[in-house]
């Protein structure tokens, strides 16, 4: 990889031990991918907080320790420095202010308090979400950056028009003392081209539909870019969240392109870069009934005893939204309802009145995690109801419950109830 | 004995039994860094151990954890001896240069065309060779 | 004006009276603005909760006579319905958290409590900030939206590259609880082309020239479209903020082009919609100089006793910038730092420690408002320094109080030195 | 007597003496809406009062608070008789809506380019017609 003379001082040591091990693992990593340079980023979203069992083993030995490890892959131990670059976390492993969630592991809530503290001292901001973009990161078109969770990076490059590849753990930890990454990808205007198109044949409207289209299209695509004809309703910030997680979950996309609503091309010639489609794939009744079933493919029992609302995070017309459905209402007893938003818009819900709804109907509000990251359930939970494509596809691999997918509506009704009663309509 | 031809990822010099899928992986949801299994419920390769195979894919899938749970499965002694895919992302590339195994990609023949459990393979990422003898030769 | 079967309801009472009033209204507002039919808008923002002394003497009358009178325009006071249009309230009087504002009365801080309460049962979201784009709100291309707060609206057209025109208090008010609003302006894809050819010829990259460069352009432009030309770096989010927020107050700027990084258009001929600019015009060295002299025209003395940082409202980069210029030093005895971010990012503020950082210093995270909105500042405030264009602006005519307009680091330095060393350079 | 012609904005008739500025005018931090006073302080009409005059304008500047405190005017009953302006957008308009007096704008001639501080003017707003009596004939 050509280096400019910043970057080789950086390699050679010039900013210090871990500013040169970070450098390293660029130029691994670079090489493994075949990139032929880095490119300058200030705009890294990463995981640096200890979360998890495995990664809390290292905890003993410190934050330095655990920094070197898990965000710069060097097993000898060096001290990290300030950040270069805005630099954020994203997910936390728990809701460190939930009690049901702490009193499941005081330790875990221990090490995540105290590594808030060692990497907020470092300049790193506790977004503590997986939706960056709704606690104000908002890259604007053209902006390089370098981010994990892969339901950012795909709104990140198809409704910003901002530019990053599905980043780790290790390449953000080295992005963020470095302010370089690889120059590969859908940093290079010639790989943002759309490869496929998606004829669309039904209408897709309200969120469950966007969910829908976006879980059949991940599994038609996979890692490639499509182009999507036919839509006519316009979505809005909370329907292309949904979307584009359904989409990364079931396959890979990181970028897609609607011409009057993305903004890197106008028209569906200038999102193909004039040449034709490789394939072309319709989506209708069949395709939309395909994707249902298989998100509800793991339910049996109408039981529903949890329901998950908010993956990812809620923004808090979502949480005004369930709140006005759980007005003056109250869970069955044996069920639960947790909704997730951001502990910056939980604020924002405490403040408008919404969490003292949601709570007087016997549910509650989270933040910082959620259900499949953390592993938390309420105890003894089997059959769990969410809003979420990429919940239902995700939390059954993960801890082996039923899962049934559904509108926000539907979800409240089941709290309420007790019983599923969605379907597809 | 066959012999392809790729692009080093990762070097390094290292051999043994092929564990193959036409599947691409999960890390996250997908494999447990513990046991170095294959957990997700609906993969071919459910419930089986790619530790110190030769681990043969299409590439990678799923969430931003890749990296780090490979990463995760070299510290816990389970990561495979060394991998062969074939569609670079920045996950799977990722997650081969954290492992720290020898790797290759881009090759001159599909891999998953000619290599099949049990086969036994030496790959020698340095010089990107890699030497295929059948399992039933 | 042409109305459908649901607004013709709407108007005839079909949905009670506050709707039949706002409906009133909004027919009247459209007939003056000579539009010839409503647009549906699912995305508000606008200011409800009651603040400043004159609107304040009707909250012994309830907030229901606030929304009938400063929000409909109806002498008749009504009971006001919950919103149908997913609604924010953006910037609130007082910070009712920070005792120093708290002090200055009482009775602000408990009617403006008072009034979330209310509006929050309602529907409205309390984002209690001037940049909703900063705390969840980012509408995608092609949203019609209904905003005031001029720095907002000029984002929201240009960077997002969704549609408003400049709303007011009544406007957005009929707007909530109607879903409606006069299709006019920037609503209409031919009135969004650039009118003007702005000719960039200094390298513009800081955030202060990027100020600099908004307060000039807005003279020049007043209320019509640029376009740019010659504009190398790459901005980002806080920089095109400060950018438009200046370009808003000096003028009445309310969209622009960068075909770089703005989504509507690619090229300059697409924003100019292939006719000739009407004028154009050169930014060069002597236009920046005068843009600065302008900005600190009204400042004479060097004993600065008032540091203002964030207008608009800080993002949590900036939060993080001025604690990382802090960290270690002291503020001068005499001298205040008052730091303005919104609410939900100052609780990422506080749990990444900045919060701590710029208090140890002796400076303060203020949220909610502005002095230049509350005209709350330090007891005997004489001379302000401040890193925002557009407090440089209104402060002194607001207040009287004269005004240095700098880099934050300028700010910083004076802070800590009690005198004003700033310059442009 | 001169006549100018212009497009209704807010009905009603009403007449008094001009005050003209060909300087736009800002609502919030633009003018004192208990006295009616323009207190911007480099504009040519800072410290004058719009109170029952005709007002004359260019058109509106400034922050979106525009309408409000021309609304907090006409409570404050100081509110100008009618208004008179040139370039229309969102924040004039919805200003003179909520002002509740006449309202004239798209002119068929520039009416600051006609009438003068002092002269008496007549707006039928109903019928689009502005009548002028020159303050010196
Ligand atoms: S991190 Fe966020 S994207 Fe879904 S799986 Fe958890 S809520
Ligand atoms: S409301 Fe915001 S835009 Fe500036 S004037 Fe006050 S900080």
């Amino acid at each position: 990889m050509k280096l400019t003379d910043v970057e080789q001082g950086m390699l050679d040591g010039a900013e210090g031990a871990a500013v040169q091990k970070a450098m390293d693992l660029l130029i691994r990593y670079g090489e493994a991918l075949g990139a032929e340079r880095l490119v300058e980023t200030n705009n890294v979203c990463g995981t640096f907080v200890a979360a998890g069992p495995m990664i809390r083993e290292f905890a003993s030995k410190g934050n330095d320790a655990i920094f070197s490890e898990f965000n710069l892959d060097s097993t000898e131990h060096v001290a990290m420095p300030p950040v270069k670059a805005y630099t954020c976390h994203l997910i936390m492993g728990i809701d460190s202010e939930h009690p049901e969630m702490r009193q499941v592991s005081e330790d875990a809530a221990r090490v995540q308090t105290e590594g808030e503290k060692f990497f907020g001292a470092k300049g790193i901001n506790m977004l503590s979400t997986c939706t960056p973009y709704q606690v104000g990161n908002v890259p604007v078109m053209g902006e390089h950056c370098a981010w994990m969770e892969s339901s950012a990076v795909i709104y990140c490059n198809s409704v910003l028009g901002a530019r990053t590849n599905t980043e780790g753990r290790e390449s953000t930890g080295a992005a963020s003392i470095t302010g370089r990454i690889p120059y590969f990808g859908l940093h290079i205007p010639e790989n943002r081209h759309a490869t496929h198109l998606v004829d669309v044949r039904v209408s897709v409207d309200d969120m469950m539909d966007w969910g829908l289209l976006g879980y059949a299209i991940g599994e038609m695509v996979e890692e490639d870019i499509p182009v999507f004809r036919g839509l006519e309703s316009q979505p809005s910030l909370i329907k292309l969240k949904h979307f584009g997680a359904a989409a990364a979950s079931s396959g890979g996309v990181e970028m897609y392109h609607m011409p009057s609503v993305t903004p890197e091309t106008r028209s569906e010639e200038g999102a193909l870069g004039g040449s034709a489609p490789r394939a072309s794939w319709i989506y209708g009744p069949q395709e939309r009934r395909a994707a249902y079933e298989k998100l509800n493919s793991t339910a049996s029992s109408a039981d529903v005893d949890f329901i998950m609302l908010g993956c990812p995070h809620n923004s808090i017309e979502q949480v005004w939204q369930v709140a006005r459905l759980l007005e003056g209402r109250r869970i069955s007893p044996n069920t639960s309802l947790w909704v997730f938003t951001p502990r910056a818009l939980k604020e924002v819900a405490d403040r408008s009145g919404y969490t003292d709804v949601i709570k007087a109907a016997g549910g509650h509000v989270l933040s910082d995690t959620c259900p499949a990251i953390s592993r938390i359930m309420p105890k003894g939970t089997r059959v769990v109801a969410t809003d979420s494509a990429k919940q239902a596809h995700y939390l059954p691999a993960i801890t082996g419950v039923q899962a049934w997918f559904g509108s926000v509506a539907d979800c409240v009704e089941a709290a309420v109830a007790g019983r599923w009663t969605g379907g597809l309509r | 004995m066959i012999v392809l031809h790729g692009r080093k990822v990762v070097g390094g010099v290292s051999e043994g039994e092929a564990l193959v899928t036409r599947e691409t992986i999960s890390g996250w949801g997908g494999i447990d860094p513990r046991t170095g299994k294959v957990v997700e419920t609906r993969h071919e390769l459910c419930g089986v151990s790619f530790k110190d195979k030769i681990l043969v894919f299409p590439g990678a899938k799923g969430s931003s954890g890749w990296s780090q749970y490979f990463h995760l499965a070299r510290l816990a002694g389970t990561a495979p001896k060394a991998i062969l895919y074939n569609r670079t992302t920045t996950k799977v590339a990722l997650g081969a240069v954290v492992m720290r195994v020898p790797a290759l990609t881009d090759f001159d023949r599909d891999p998953l065309s000619i290599i099949e459990d049990g086969d036994w393979v030496r790959v020698d990422a340095d010089r990107g060779i890699v030497e295929i003898t059948k399992k039933s030769s």
